[in-house]
């Protein structure tokens, strides 16, 4: 069961930018198994799309990796030239974006952009590459594929939109799914269908998926495993229900306490104060420490490491290791 | 029964789709025949999916959009068929605050000259104490005086948004329309506004028209709760009512689908089928009926009318 | 689709009638006599108010423009104040050697526009882009005429490739076109590389490279399609350039095209030859409009034209 | 938590740059916009300070035609007037005629664009057909049956170029007041009742500006060339007053025995006309957020 | 498509000259061609077109002297009313037509016909009548006695009676049917008139088989035509040009004497131009040889009378010799020893531009602030001739060009006080009733020595009035490959390629 699908290590990404260099993502580790829906979360501009980019290296222009491992099935993907990382994506790492609309091209028929794929990687002929189109059209559900195979993206609807993006990402049968924030262009009804249809592929064929998000009830309605990234760096990682139960790291005790819950009855919602630090601003020591009430001197001066817990379990907090070295 | 601040009257609004390469014109039903009662010091929420005509039902009411059909009162006041001229005073006692706070604030003026542009219309202040009354405000919001001259692309999100609900604030209002204030931003700061927002109801007894289509969020800062699908009021209560005995069953869809923090409580989800029509072309009847799994024959004739079910609970279905 | 242009070419009607009245007053307030300027200096007071009379200059406007009017409705044009010809038979040959010029033109240079625009968006901030543009971006800095005038010593004078002037084969409108295209060239270049630059940094972009697409089929496929669209509008307006650049590229080279017979009758106050082909560029000008119009809605699926 | 008060202050103490210094940053490092910037304000301090070595109209018929010299750095022309001197002071005439023109052709045109994209209805349809019209003459042509209404000089050439830039601007304008007009900021203030006035003026001319900016310093370019075309017509303002077309056009007689005659005055029209396009290019650049 | 003979008429021989022995010529010139109908033209240029296909009764040499053309004699009566014309016999038309007296008599009609108002019209408003007296003897009859009667007469193409009818006055334009060198075969207005050679000429034509005359506007690409040799003859030749082509083995360059003067209009019924000292300051003060060199390249002579030299009964005046002190001098006795702000006006080409330019430049030497005002012909006879009283006119300087082929041509319209405009070109405003009966006199006397002694006294009086400033009679430069022969150009711009012949 428990196949490391992709594995990134010590994954470091930088921009050139007209002052300096600013790492976006820094030494972050993490895996995929197979089978297995895993989280990454975090506010806005903490690197998750960074992550997931520097993976397929689709990073912009100005992006560069640094330093780290990707690896797909062992082998460091980093590594391929050009023409192997194209072969990697679309059949072997699939990728879905947030924004479904515009990620499709306008001036194209969306049957067309679906055969795009499976005649590269499948090395399909023309017809067989359409039959499969409107074959995976209809896996995600959409009535009348034929009609939807000729329709251009604008014709379609938000949630229609993305079961397309789905269908072209699965189309070449890829090991690994990135999901960045798939649904938060949606609105919830369709939400529920489209989170609802990504677990059903995945269990039908036993991907790995990568999901990106910054709804903690996404999170805990569909991961296994969940990573939480403050500041380009992974704070805390651990099992969805442990995560949820016993958050250890004081950013994601508060990210989890500032969603607002249906039936709570308090009157005032309990938040993080202060902002995520801009990055070119970091601060010394821990980033979460100025917005931190428990922070103590130590926070200001000296970064914490990612501490491993137990097996599932990381947390990057001077607070938890001393705690935990205390226990120990 | 309690004052009413604001009553829309069956209001409707189309507009036209696209013009210039039609033969025939075609129109998105933005808004069909939407009423209901604002009251005086309560929070109405809205909530429905984009499109339904939320903003533009915010709209109408600060006349920002020339309705097609229908009344708008406020304060006692028909402002249906005001001009431009005639809604000045009037938009000194309703302000808006708008789900982007990246866009709603002029990207070339100092944030002294956006908090303080409302008193420039509406009053006769000089410059010095407008200038006074903005460094106020913002304080009230939590920013202070050394942001009085800076540009609006210098600020975070959240802190924007505070900008926005300082002008709001500026002229005294009575009503607050707040276009999905919350929804751009991330949890922990959407947190500090929704508290905000309260905070500012208690301490100047405001109204707010609250838009939403998040109903976790709905549920912590409404009294009353307003759903809308395609242009329609299907279902209008108040909160407690809603979360216990949503009565349409798309408001009880919607329900449903909203994911909830924590994995221990798992629920069965209603998984509706189908997409949300084209608002182009709407449904004959009822307008979910596409998507509806108690769809019946009338539903597709008829369009239910919001109807009292319980008492302050109104609902628009056939099946109730 | 043909509803549209069907529509389209019955609004023309009420605009072309606006513009024959705006180029009737237009020419008629230019002072000048055609029949003064016909008889010469040497002719007498009588003879030039004869001639006046003969020309039916002496009518008034209303008369003169319902003349004008009914002429050009019933496909009798007038004579030509100054030739005494008929104008179709002056105008008609003239529209040849434009047309071909301009095609020809619009041709190369949004060919080679296009290719600039793209080869110096996808090295952009690199050097063949500075080089790239900056050529391009010289093209629109010479005056037509001297470049025209230089090109003819260079390439007909010193090296015999190309006839100095005239319309004698294709090989005669190298020259002219190549002066006339040199700017079109660069505001298509300009065009097709800032909207390039744009679509390459398109959601839908990064969509096609996460599938594996080479670098080739996603700029040549998904974001040349899409930059054509922006493309195609510029195209159309530098028609305008095109036939305005074409009076001074006629000059130079000698070409019987329009846009020379056109100075030519207003110097003359050739009213009749004037108004036809202000009439006809007009008519040019919106019929291509409405081809830009339809090719936009051909690469651009969002529009229908139902 | 001293400390953590003090980190916190610092954030926010963090000194943001105000847009101008930032876009003049940006601006600066593009290096061919601003060697194009740097020579165009060398122009016009030329164009202002006017150090000729010579009297333009000096003639001197025993020295006609002659060659770049010493003495006569771009040569004599065929009255034996100081080239150089004749290129700087015409600096001052196109640079006028295309700052004057341009200029005047950019307000009435914004003016009209701005009403015909926020009124819309009869004023646009009354505006913009009527643009339709103008932009369907050739414009060369216009600027021809404009200079021959008026009579030649320098002044109807302005006004030429003027009126040939209107439409142009009304197009830019108007398109991109329709755009502004959508944006939230504007319906924000629309939503407190600020007057049109104040919202035209105040919020919706400030966002076309870039635009405005783009496509006149492109146009001024443009005029340049214009004016020298009419002159080649012979539609150019008086030959005595040395502007470049002029000179251009009547070197071009010229041309085998005094290329000097022809080539300077069609260098100062080159590089300066390259200028602004450069310098429209690169402002477009700094200006359009899209493209970072 | 606009070929306009019947078919059976065209010569027969192979008129497509084959490859290697290309017997065609192509004459490049500097405006269009405005119209074939050679009765109803007045520009040099059309003339020289139509001259390729039509002759006259008369016709002027390269020396302007008169010969006989297709009248093979003439005789004038003694009171100088009537004139006899024996027409050669056995010339055809192109179409066939024979050439007769009845034929000339038509052409005569169609010419003085008021309803018509050709243009040629004005050359014979003295004519009463014509008779034909014999199938090949025509008499005209005159109102008054008119000396260049001759020249006028000369001036008259004979055109095909059948091809008049059947065309029309219209039609004519594109179907020329004459009896010269050249037949009709095409002509595109604006890039090119074809005609080819005449194999039926009476008299010794033209070596060529195809002759084109194409309009190049741009000096510069004339030029170059010539060079590359897709030109074998172009006139005008820019003088400013001469120097490039001098060294070109393959091209010569002809000078001729012309016919045309440059010179300026003043207005003397303007109040500083009213004082005859003004004007002869004005006329000291122009370096001739410097208007010689920097406006013609060289190519000029001074303007020693209000004629030029090439035309008859010239006879030169002491020159205005360049005299500033003098001129300095006469500005002060007339009241204006600082000078006086003026205008002057031309014609918007680059040559004319230049020498208004130097002509302001010059009298800038005594004071004189003179615009240069370039105007566009349009306007320019439009400011002219929409003056009705000489107080209305707003011209003051007019720097122009005269051609004439006559005195009186050269005279009349220019200086008698009946010509001011808006009736005719007296720009000057000149009223001299000295001078005014002279010219008079002078058009209606027929015996040619009382006519130069006329002649000769009114030079005078119009060179002391100074009512221009005389600058200079143009050296006619055209050029051509060395390959080229018989072409020649007149004195009067007009290009004769009746034997044209080519060594290609
Ligand atoms: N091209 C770039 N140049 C410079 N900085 C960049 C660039 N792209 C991203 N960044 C920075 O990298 C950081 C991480 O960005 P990233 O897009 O990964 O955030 P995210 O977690 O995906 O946020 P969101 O939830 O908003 O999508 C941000 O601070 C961002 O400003
Ligand atoms: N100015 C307009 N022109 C044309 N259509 C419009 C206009 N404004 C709104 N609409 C259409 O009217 C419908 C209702 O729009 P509205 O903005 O009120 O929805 P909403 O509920 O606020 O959605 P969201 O949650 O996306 O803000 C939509 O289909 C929208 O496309
Ligand atoms: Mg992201
Ligand atoms: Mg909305």
């Amino acid at each position: 069961m428990s196949i490391k699908l992709l594995e990134v290590k010590n994954l470091t990404t930088e921009f050139k930018t007209d002052k300096k260099s600013l790492t976006a993502v820094k030494n972050v580790s993490f895996y995929v198994n197979q089978g297995e829906v895993v989280g990454l979360v975090g506010e806005s501009g903490s690197g998750k799309s960074v992550t997931s980019l520097s993976v397929l290296r689709l990073l912009p222009e100005n992006g560069y990796i640094s330093e780290g491992e990707v690896l797909l099935s062992q082998n460091n993907i980093l590594n391929l030239d050009q023409k192997s990382i194209r072969n990697i994506r679309g059949s072997e790492i699939a990728m879905i974006f947030q924004d479904p609309m515009s990620s499709l091209n306008p001036v194209i028929k969306v049957g067309e952009q679906l055969m795009e794929c499976t005649m590269l990687h499948l090395k399909h002929t023309k017809k067989e590459a359409k039959a499969h189109a409107i074959e995976m059209i209809k896996q995600v559900g959409i009535s009348a594929p034929e009609d939807v195979f000729n329709r251009y993206p604008h014709q379609l609807s938000g949630g229609m939109s993305q079961r397309i993006m789905i269908a072209m990402a699965l189309s070449c049968n890829p090991k690994v799914l990135i999901a960045d924030e798939p649904t938060t262009a949606l609105d919830v009804t369709i939400q529920a269908q489209v989170l609802d249809l990504i677990t059903e592929m995945k269990e039908q064929s036993n991907i790995g998926v990568l999901l990106i998000t910054h709804d903690l009830g996404v999170v805990a309605e569909m991961c296994d495993r969940v990573i939480v990234m403050y500041c380009g760096r992974i704070v805390e990682s651990a099992e969805v229900s442990c995560l949820f139960e016993n958050p250890l790291h004081p950013y994601t005790q508060g990210l989890i306490a500032s969603v607002p819950k249906i039936g709570s009855g308090s009157d005032i919602l309990p938040y993080i104060k202060g902002r995520v630090p801009d990055l070119s601003q970091m601060p010394i020591g821990c980033k979460f420490a100025p917005r931190c009430d428990g922070a103590i001197e130590k926070c200001f001066i000296e970064e914490p490491l990612l501490i491993q817990l137990d097996n599932q379990r990381q947390c990057r907090c001077h607070l938890v290791s001393e705690r935990g070295e205390r226990n120990a | 029964m309690r004052e009413t601040l604001v009553e829309l009257k069956n209001v409707r609004k189309q507009f036209l789709a696209s013009k210039k390469f039609m033969e025939e014109k075609k129109y998105v039903k933005a808004i069909n025949g939407v009423s209901f009662e604002i009251y005086k010091g309560e929070t109405l929420a809205i909530v429905g999916e984009s499109g339904c005509g939320k903003s533009t039902t915010g709209r109408a009411i600060n006349k920002l959009i020339d309705i097609d059909e229908g009344e708008v009162w406020f304060d006692h006041e028909n402002i249906t068929n005001y001009s431009s001229h005639m809604m000045k005073p009037v938009r000194s006692k309703m302000q808006m605050v708008f789900q982007d706070p990246y866009g709603s604030l002029n990207p070339r003026m100092k944030i002294r000259d956006i908090v303080s542009e409302p008193l420039l219309v509406h009053t006769n202040l000089s410059k010095k104490e407008r200038y006074q009354k903005a460094k106020e405000l913002l304080e009230i919001v939590g920013l202070n005086e050394g942001h009085l001259r800076r540009y609006a692309h210098e600020f975070s999100g959240g802190q924007r948004q505070r900008i926005g609900i300082a002008r709001a604030l500026t002229v005294n209002p009575k009503l607050i329309i707040a276009d999905e204030p919350v929804s751009a931003l991330d949890v922990s700061i959407q947190a500090q506004v929704i508290n905000l927002f309260k905070e500012l109801q208690r301490e100047f007894h405001l109204t707010y028209l609250f838009i939403s289509h998040d109903l976790s969020v709905v549920e912590h800062i409404s009294d009353r709760i307003g759903v809308m699908y395609l242009g329609h009021l299907v279902e209008i209560t108040a909160k407690e009512q809603l979360y216990k005995n949503p009565l349409h069953p798309y408001t009880q869809a919607l329900l449903s689908a909203i994911p909830i923090a924590d994995p221990a409580k798992k629920k069965k989800r209603i998984i509706l089928k189908g997409d949300i029509p084209n608002p182009i072309d709407l449904p004959v009847g009822c307008p979910f009926n596409t998507r509806c799994m108690h769809v019946q024959d009338k539903c597709y004739k008829i369009v239910p009318q919001l109807q009292e079910a319980a008492s302050g609970h109104k609902v628009a279905c056939h099946l109730i | 689709m043909r509803g549209y242009i069907v529509k389209r070419l019955l609004n023309m009607i009420p605009i072309m009638f606006v513009v024959s009245i705006v180029i009737f007053l237009f020419i008629h307030m230019i002072p000048g006599d055609p029949a003064r300027l016909l008889a010469g200096h040497q002719a007498t007071f009588e003879e030039v108010e004869l001639l006046k009379e003969q020309m039916g200059l002496n009518n008034s406007y209303i008369v003169q423009y319902k003349d004008f009017m009914v002429g050009m409705l019933t496909g009798n044009w007038g004579n030509s104040l100054k030739t005494g010809l008929p104008v179709g038979d002056m105008v008609i040959p003239r529209m040849k050697p434009t047309l071909i010029l301009a095609i020809f033109t619009i041709v190369w240079s949004v060919i080679s526009g296009i290719a600039i625009g793209i080869i110096s968006a996808i090295n952009r901030g690199k050097w063949i882009d500075y080089v790239v543009m900056i050529g391009a971006s010289s093209g629109i800095s010479l005056p037509l005429f001297w470049l025209g005038l230089m090109l003819m010593q260079i390439f007909s004078v010193q090296l015999g490739w190309f006839p100095t002037t005239g319309i004698d084969g294709l090989k005669s409108y190298v020259l002219p076109s190549i002066t006339l295209g040199a700017g079109i060239t660069a505001m298509i270049a300009r065009y097709t590389r800032s909207s390039m630059i744009e679509i390459l940094k398109e959601n839908y972009i990064r969509t096609s490279r996460a599938k594996g697409l080479s670098e080739f089929i996603v700029v040549n496929r998904h974001a040349l399609r899409n930059s054509l669209i922006d493309v195609i509008t510029i195209v159309g307006l530098q028609f305008g350039f095109l036939l305005a650049g074409s009076v001074l590229v006629e000059t130079v080279f000698a070409i019987p095209g329009l846009g020379r017979l056109l100075i030519d009758s207003i110097l003359f106050r050739d009213y009749t030859v004037v108004q036809t082909v202000l009439l006809i560029f007009t008519f040019q000008f919106l019929i291509i409009n409405l081809i830009v119009d339809v090719l936009y809605g051909v690469f651009n699926p969002k529009i229908k034209y139902e | 938590m001293k400390v953590n008060t003090e980190i916190k202050k610092k954030q926010e103490d963090y000194k943001f740059e105000s847009p101008m210094i930032e876009l003049s940053r940006k601006f600066l490092k593009k290096k061919v916009a601003t060697v194009s910037f740097f020579f165009i304000l060398f122009l016009i301090i030329l164009a202002i300070f006017q150090p000729t070595p010579y009297d333009i109209s000096q003639t001197d018929y025993s020295n006609t035609l002659s060659k770049p010299s010493a003495e006569h750095w771009f040569g004599t022309d065929e009255y034996g007037r100081d080239i150089f001197s004749r290129i700087v002071y015409g600096t001052k005439l196109s640079l006028t005629v295309a700052i004057v023109g341009v200029t005047v052709g950019a307000v009435i045109g914004s003016i009209l664009g701005l009403i015909a994209g926020y009124y819309r209805g009869i004023p646009e349809m009354i505006i913009m057909r009527t643009c339709d019209v103008l932009l369907a003459f050739p414009g060369l042509l216009l600027a021809i049956g404009i200079v021959a209404i008026i009579g030649p000089g320098l002044i109807n050439v302005v006004i030429a170029i003027a009126i040939y830039g209107i439409p142009n601007f009304t197009r830019i304008i108007r398109s991109s007041t329709l755009a502004i007009k959508e944006l939230l900021y504007v319906e924000a203030s629309q939503s407190i009742g600020v007057s049109d006035l104040r919202l035209l003026f105040k919020h919706i001319f400030p966002g076309t500006v870039p635009a405005l900016i783009v496509s006149y310093t492109m146009r001024l370019g443009t005029a340049i060339i214009t004016a020298a075309s009419l002159s080649f017509l012979g539609f150019g303002a008086s030959p005595s007053n040395p502007d470049w077309g002029a000179m251009l056009s009547s070197g071009r007689n010229y041309i085998g025995i005094a290329p000097h005659m022809l080539f300077y005055p069609g260098l100062a029209i080159f590089l300066t006309v390259l200028g602004f396009n450069l310098l429209g290019d690169g402002l477009r650049d700094t200006l359009d957020p899209k493209l970072d | 498509d606009q070929i306009a003979l019947d078919q059976s008429n065209e010569p027969v021989a192979n008129s497509q000259s084959s490859e290697g022995n290309d017997k065609s010529m192509v004459i490049a010139v500097n405006a269009e061609i405005i119209s074939l109908d050679p009765h109803n033209i007045s520009d040099t240029l059309s003339r020289s077109a139509t001259n390729t296909m039509y002759e006259s009764l008369l016709e002027h040499n390269n020396s302007m002297e008169l010969e006989e053309c297709l009248a093979e004699r003439y005789e004038i009566s003694e009171d100088g009313l009537e004139y006899t014309f024996y027409i050669r016999q056995g010339i055809e038309f192109h179409d066939g037509t024979a050439l007769n007296a009845e034929a000339v008599k038509y052409n005569f009609d169609r010419v003085t016909d008021e309803e018509k108002n050709l243009r040629r019209r004005r050359n014979f408003l003295q004519v009463e009548s014509t008779e034909v007296i014999d199938e090949y003897v025509l008499k005209i009859y005159l109102k008054a006695p008119f000396a260049p009667m001759l020249d006028r007469v000369a001036s008259l193409s004979i055109i095909s009676p059948k091809a008049l009818e059947e065309y029309g006055d219209r039609g004519i334009i594109t179907n020329p049917v004459g009896t010269g060198p050249y037949v009709y075969k095409e002509w595109v207005t604006g890039d090119r008139l074809v005609v080819i050679k005449n194999q039926n000429y009476w008299r010794s034509g033209p070596q060529i088989e195809t002759l084109t005359i194409k309009p190049i506007l741009e000096n510069g690409a004339r030029i170059a035509m010539l060079q590359t040799g897709e030109a074998d003859f172009i006139y005008p030749m820019p003088t400013e040009q001469v120097n490039i082509v001098a060294n070109d083995a393959n091209i010569e360059v002809i000078e001729g004497m012309s016919t045309i003067a440059r010179f300026t209009f003043i207005n003397t019924s303007k109040d500083f131009y009213s004082d005859v000292r003004v004007r002869q300051a004005m006329n000291y003060a122009i370096d001739k040889e410097a208007y010689t060199n920097v406006v013609r390249s060289g190519y000029s002579t001074p303007l020693s009378s209000h004629v030029p030299a090439s035309i008859k009964y010239h006879v030169p005046q002491p020159l205005y010799e360049y005299n500033l002190e003098k001129a300095k001098q006469l500005m002060a006795e007339a009241g204006y020893p600082d000078g006086f702000k003026t205008h002057i006006w031309a014609p918007n080409d680059t040559e004319n531009m230049r020498g208004m330019e130097f002509v302001s430049q010059q009298l800038a030497q005594i004071g004189i602030e003179a615009e240069v005002i370039p105007m566009e012909e349009g306007t320019l006879s439009n400011s002219i001739y929409s003056a009705q009283t000489p107080e209305e006119s707003t011209v003051h300087m007019w720097y122009v060009s005269w051609s004439a082929f006559d005195f009186d041509g050269a005279t009349n319209s220019l200086f008698h006080s009946r010509n001011i405009p808006p009736t005719a070109p007296n720009v000057s405003y000149y009223r001299n009733p000295v001078a005014d009966e002279l010219i008079d006199l002078g058009s209606t006397e027929v015996n040619s020595i009382k006519r130069a002694g006329i002649y000769s006294e009114l030079q005078e009086i119009i060179w002391e009035d100074a009512p221009w400033l005389f600058l200079g009679s143009d050296v006619l430069l055209s050029a051509k490959r060395t390959t080229t022969e018989g072409i020649s150009v007149g004195p009067g711009g007009a290009i004769n390629s009746r034997e044209a012949s080519t060594s290609k």
